[in-house]
């Protein structure tokens, strides 16, 4: 399974990351999950989330699920993308893919990525008003 | 060996980095703690909570790392553990 | 709930659909599928797949699917696009994108969707050698 | 009223199109289908696999539409119905 990790304080660009996907011809399934700061967290109205990261944990923690995710499904490739600082409402702050056989898989995977990460790896959030 | 404490031969130290809100809970980001050879993390974090009393009401939702990987308070500490206590995660 | 139903015989561009994105502040999460052509469909290879579709009854259906969706989940906007004809192997086929509040019902919806379009949606498929 | 045949008063026609690998099984895209009227779609059913023997093997699988809604067997025909007979749908 091909991996792919960046932890960055750009904005997320989505089309040059589209752009750069590789698939080979037995997959028949992408799931891009993006995930963007709302105006409202909670009932108050906000500006930005600041995003903190325990960023050597987070590798390793990534990697934990990634290789729990090859063991348990098909997929060829993941990658995720998680912006780091602040990151404005109406801003995207995750990127996820999955490429795998069958959309099955893939929707699996992905979810199932999304909520291990906001169990197991480091990192926080602060509103900015 | 500035910030170090003189240990005697039964005691370690070890690093502990606060992330999160709990920076604000201790005032600080990083603590180093002395403690008996072989404590464990469990012991260290009932020290840390005697130290900084704001983290007491947050010791159930603690999360104790040492290194990169999570441990439970049983985990028995070695001299120069780095540690790292912070409240539940929520990325995305 | 906006809704956008493209059914056409041009390859999809999944860049373009990307860049017409509309989505409003409350909106926390973008799921996109995109359904590729694989290269060996039940242990036979084939080198593309002709998609047919009963034109008029396929856009009722979705319209159905749609008023569903709208009152099961808080969705801000669903678009499908599929494509109709001859589709070559590792050419996408069908690309579905929710935009809702929260990732749970943004992939509940998506799976939803699609299972159901594989139910109920009259387009059929024919292997081309 | 080319296709049409001349209807007695407790006559109806309705038009059929297949789908997919039914026009292969009947050799044709269309077909009229003259009836009693106030006949059921299941009765439609019925006739077709009498006149195209090889609807017979796909018969528990076959959809029925009318118009752009699907119908039960139960379906109560009206002159000028325009009946579509498919296989299970696979898009994607």
């Amino acid at each position: 399974m091909k991996r792919q990790l960046i932890l960055t304080t750009d904005p997320i660009n989505e089309a040059a990351l589209i752009s750069r996907r590789q698939m080979s011809a037995g997959m028949g399934a992408v799931v891009d999950f993006l995930g963007v700061v709302r105006g409202g967290e909670e009932g108050k109205t906000i500006s930005a989330i600041e995003y903190e990261a325990f960023d050597k944990m987070v590798r390793h923690q990534f990697d934990l699920l990634f290789d729990a995710m090859a063991t348990r499904w098909p997929i060829e490739s993941v990658r995720l993308v998680h912006r780091i600082g602040v990151v404005k409402v109406n801003e995207p702050s995750l990127w996820v893919e999955i490429v795998a056989p069958h959309r099955g898989e893939a929707f699996s995977a992905c979810q199932w990525l999304i909520d291990e990460m906001k169990r197991v790896v480091p990192i926080w959030k602060k509103p900015v008003a | 060996m500035d910030n170090f404490a003189v240990l005697s031969e039964s005691q370690m130290q070890v690093t502990v980095q606060f992330y999160s809100y709990f920076r604000e809970l201790t005032g600080c980001a990083e603590a180093k703690e002395t403690l008996t050879n072989s404590a464990t993390l469990g012991v260290l974090h009932d020290q840390l909570m005697a130290r900084f009393p704001k983290l007491v009401a947050m010791k159930k939702s603690t999360l104790l790392a040492v290194g990169v990987e999570y441990q439970s308070r049983d985990y028995v500490l070695r001299d120069g553990d780095a540690v790292s206590l912070f409240p539940p995660v929520q990325g995305g």
